[in-house]
């Protein structure tokens, strides 16, 4: 089972089975997200607390349910942006979807991705990085990338 | 007394050249015909004769081989309309999906008869199909959308079905639940809803494949089914209707064909079903649909249903037998209420994980909402396993299943 | 400078099986491509594959053979995306055929943007099609419908074009007539739509498979096909439409797959393209689609229209020569500006008499209104033969044409 | 071309060169009434003058325009059914769709018209028989039944 062991590395299932900032936020100070995969029914709600004053990620909780994919990017994804700048973690979810997009602008035909490997240079994705077996299955990818694209809605609700 | 032969699968797997092919060295073990089922050999014989011999558009050529394709595609409403006990071929409809016959009903009858403040009646269990729009003609027109909850068995509760009944204009119902595998008493919720003068649509889609259905014997107003999930290609499906109620309805699409005359000052409609069917249709999708249910029909839907009961039983017993602590089945247990859509969780492993396990063993299930999220929140689950059976499958497909999950379980406890 | 190789009619003969049909002895002499075109071995071969080694319902499988049905049928999309010049493919929204693709605007956009008193422009020349869908909305909500008329040689008459659009909120106009065969100055009128703040829809039916579209440089707002038309399976089609009007506009159909969640209160939408593809979609004819737009790519579109344009000339001519006292031509002389439809009538004898003697001679073209009768009314007539060529007619096809007609004349005439 | 002349016999020629009964009637006395062939754009006109206390046709004209098949059986019709009684014209409407329908009920794949004998039976229709070889010619049917249909409309319109 070559293939399975790509995508499920050791890293994904301890933070699939230990999700890390689970919980809720009070509403408001923080702000509330909701993320769905339409083909999966995978839920994701993202809680991010905001500082205005220094435009950081005070703190980030994370409900919801879902795929050992899906749950552990998620838990990923909170403990890589809490702390980090508005613009920092803007950076990191470029980043991210550029480790996924490859593949999923293949799947639509468009383009071959070149030109996403900009957005990954001079971004540590580090533990992140053990996402990268998802690419080879594409179906998992919008697992992969349902609580970034919900962090990334709860920005631009937050900006407005 | 009817005498039913079993079904011979060896041969029958014979009949869909994809079960013979190889993944990786494993065989196709295909469980997810309640998504959509394969294709047997006449099927795709009569719609590649069709491209091949006689395709041409229909019902507007006086050359040979318009007649032929004209002749072939109604000639495959009149199969369609005596397999599901139509009394007319001018009672069927033919649509893209199941989904469309339900959208034509929601805008064509629906839009026309139903009001503000009026009542729809719809279940727990109902596909997106069976839900949606009727959501989006409530949110349109302020109508009431009533519900009718599960048991804790996983029936409809039926208990109150007629005070939910009063004062409804319409009870729309799956016969069979493509979650849960659950068989509704049509007859008895037709009736129900009769009396109450609401009229009944059922969504057949789970239900026509895999049991003989007799649309008279329903009694029922409008009956939705896809060929694709009858052995019949993707992008054909019919609304079978009353024809009174047709002839009644106030056209869908617009276009040709649906036509009798066209003035700059507005148009006249042509004779049901045609009425219904604005441009070109899929002529050799029908053609293929019409090749389907000959198919079930030469196997015989007794024999059908036979053996999926009992192929369905046994899934049932090996699942639990294996997996008596872990794994939890959704579903009546008794195989005289259910088909063969068995959908189960593990404890602890998500069902998309599951099958993705399965995938490397070549065994295919389906996991996720089932386009029945309403029911995924009554269950409290946010996405269950499906494995459906169909009259390729056999016993040992099952013993891949159950034989692929207990790896799968293995792997995610490690 | 672009190099175009002209078509090799006989090699591409062989692809089409239906044209080796023999016919008591007669070859199958095809001249009604307006009305759906024939498909070519590889456009067989890639939905026999799929339905063969790929089959399985789209979009909601994790295993293999549904990721790989997922990807050819994203695949079809991507590639019809490209074939008509879209910036992406989520602008391509799959329907069953062009009918169901202005059916679509009419119902969501058009009932989400206008009322009582608002006007929609449309010509004389239009299909059915893209009439009714206007005059059921018109009659529904008290809008006006103002038609742009015929030059007596067969062209719009825009001279009061800006008038005519004066207060109007959308345009709606065919690229090419599929009666007479005007190509209709589509970027000129899109313009002058825009220049009154009205949207435009192309009805290019007649027009994608025969001359190179790009619907980016028409800037028009909607674009309608059938794949059917263009090699490609019938069962599909294509609205295009500029991404921000698509996600703009609401939900048509609802079901499955265009939904992004469902409660019982209500639902949210799919992202588009899958917003307006509700149920499971013509898989397999999409493929199909997707194999025909490889097809005509490969002979290349200003191939095709050289061909077209050669042949039509050679069967104007032919006709005018052979019948100058007794067949009249409906349709522009100029083949710069017409496609290959080329309708007529003899004097005295009805089209459908016409075909019928054709048809003993193994040689297909439609008679009657054309799913055009505002048309024919303009044109004083009830019906006309139609003739019509595509990449696999030759001289030889026109040849046969004229004799078959001069015998039929014969036959009337006794 | 043995198929043709089966389909366009010598009288139906004969029929659509010279139709019997064109040209109109006042409305009212005369009820009018209009058939579409939605399939090929034909149109009959059928003026239609019944004596009420006689029930019969005391007068009948046809407009319209079509093919030959079904020029010539609007012509054949008007003749076949002026100056019988409406009971005879109903009769002859039957009998004349049982001559076509036994194709048209094949193409829809319903019965096998055995029991529409019984409706030939009895009625003498005489030169309409010349129409018989259209049942070879399934699209042409229609053409041959619109004035019957447009007929039996105009009839239940003045009975109500
Ligand atoms: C100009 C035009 N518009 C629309 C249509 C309708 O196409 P379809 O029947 O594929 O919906 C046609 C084809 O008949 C056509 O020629
Ligand atoms: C019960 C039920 N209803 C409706 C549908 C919708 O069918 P389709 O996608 O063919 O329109 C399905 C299939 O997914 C179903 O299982």
């Amino acid at each position: 089972m070559a293939g399975l062991e790509d995508l499920y590395r050791e890293i994904i299932l301890d933070h699939y089975r230990s999700p890390r900032n689970r919980g809720e936020l009070p509403t408001p100070p923080a702000h509330k997200t909701e993320g769905f995969n339409p083909l999966c029914g995978d839920e994701v709600v993202v809680y991010l607390d905001v500082d205005p004053a220094t435009d950081t990620v005070r703190d980030i909780k994370i409900a919801g349910q879902g795929c050992s994919i899906s749950q552990a990017s998620t838990s990923m994804m909170s403990g890589a942006v809490k702390g980090k700048t508005v613009d920092e973690a803007r950076r990191l979810i470029r980043a991210f979807k550029a480790l996924m997009s490859i593949h999923e602008s293949k799947l639509e035909g468009e383009g071959d991705g070149a030109d996403l490997a900009a957005d990954l240079e001079g971004v540590r994705l580090g533990d992140l990085e053990a996402l990268q077996g998802v690419v080879k299955f594409p179906v998992r990818i919008k697992c992969a990338t349902l609580a970034w694209n919900t962090l990334q809605q709860g920005l631009d609700e937050i900006a407005e | 007394m009817t005498i039913t032969t079993p079904l011979d699968v060896e041969r029958i797997k014979r009949d869909f050249a994809i079960l013979s092919r190889d993944l990786d060295g494993k065989r196709l073990v295909f469980l997810d015909s309640a998504a959509s089922s394969q294709k047997p050999e006449s099927v795709l014989a009569a719609m590649d004769d069709m491209y091949r011999r006689h395709y041409a558009n229909v019902h507007r050529g006086v050359y040979r081989i318009a007649e032929e394709a004209t002749a072939a595609f109604e000639g495959a409403r009149a199969k369609v309309a005596r397999f599901v006990g139509a009394k007319s071929s001018a009672e069927i409809v033919f649509v893209r999906n199941a989904t469309e016959a339900i959208n034509l009903v929601a805008y064509s009858w629906a839009r026309a008869n139903l009001h503000a403040g009026d009542a729809i009646v719809l279940t727990h269990m109902e596909h997106h199909a069976n839900v949606v729009p009727w959501q989006m003609l409530a949110a349109e027109r302020d109508i009431e959308i009533r519900w009718i909850p599960l048991t804790p068995d996983y029936m409809l509760d039926l208990t109150k079905l007629d005070e939910t009944l009063e004062g409804a204009r319409l009870l729309s119902v799956s016969a069979m639940s493509n979650v849960l595998g659950t068989i509704n008493p049509v007859r008895q919720m037709v009736d129900a809803a009769h009396a109450h003068d609401a009229l009944a649509l059922i969504d057949a889609c789970q239900f026509v494949p895999h049991v003989r259905t007799d649309v008279t014997e329903w009694d029922a107003d409008f009956v939705a089914f896809s060929a694709h999930k009858m052995c019949g290609p993707s992008g054909i499906g019919a609304l079978w209707a009353r024809r009174e109620l047709l002839e009644a309805m106030p056209p869908f699409l617009g276009g040709g064909e649906m036509i009798r005359d066209v003035r700059l000052d507005g148009f006249t409609t042509n004779d049901v079903p045609w009425k219904f069917e604005a441009g070109t249709p899929p002529i050799v999708d029908a053609v293929g649909f019409g090749a389907a249910v000959d198919y079930l029909q030469c196997l015989g839907m007794d024999a059908v249903r036979d053996h999926e009961m009992r192929l369905t039983r046994y899934a049932l017993d090996a699942l639990t037998e294996s997996f008596p602590d872990t794994l939890r089945i959704y579903g009546p247990r008794d195989v005289s209420v259910r088909g063969g859509a068995v959908s189960f969780l593990f404890d602890g492993i998500h069902a998309h994980d599951i099958s993705q396990v399965l995938d490397e063993h070549g065994v295919c299930v389906r996991a996720g909402h089932h386009c029945a999220k309403p029911l995924m929140r009554q269950l409290g689950v946010p996405a269950t396993s499906r494995a459906s059976f169909y009259v390729y499958n056999d016993e040992a497909d099952v013993d891949a299943l159950v034989a692929a999950l207990a790896m799968a379980e293995q792997f995610f406890a490690h």
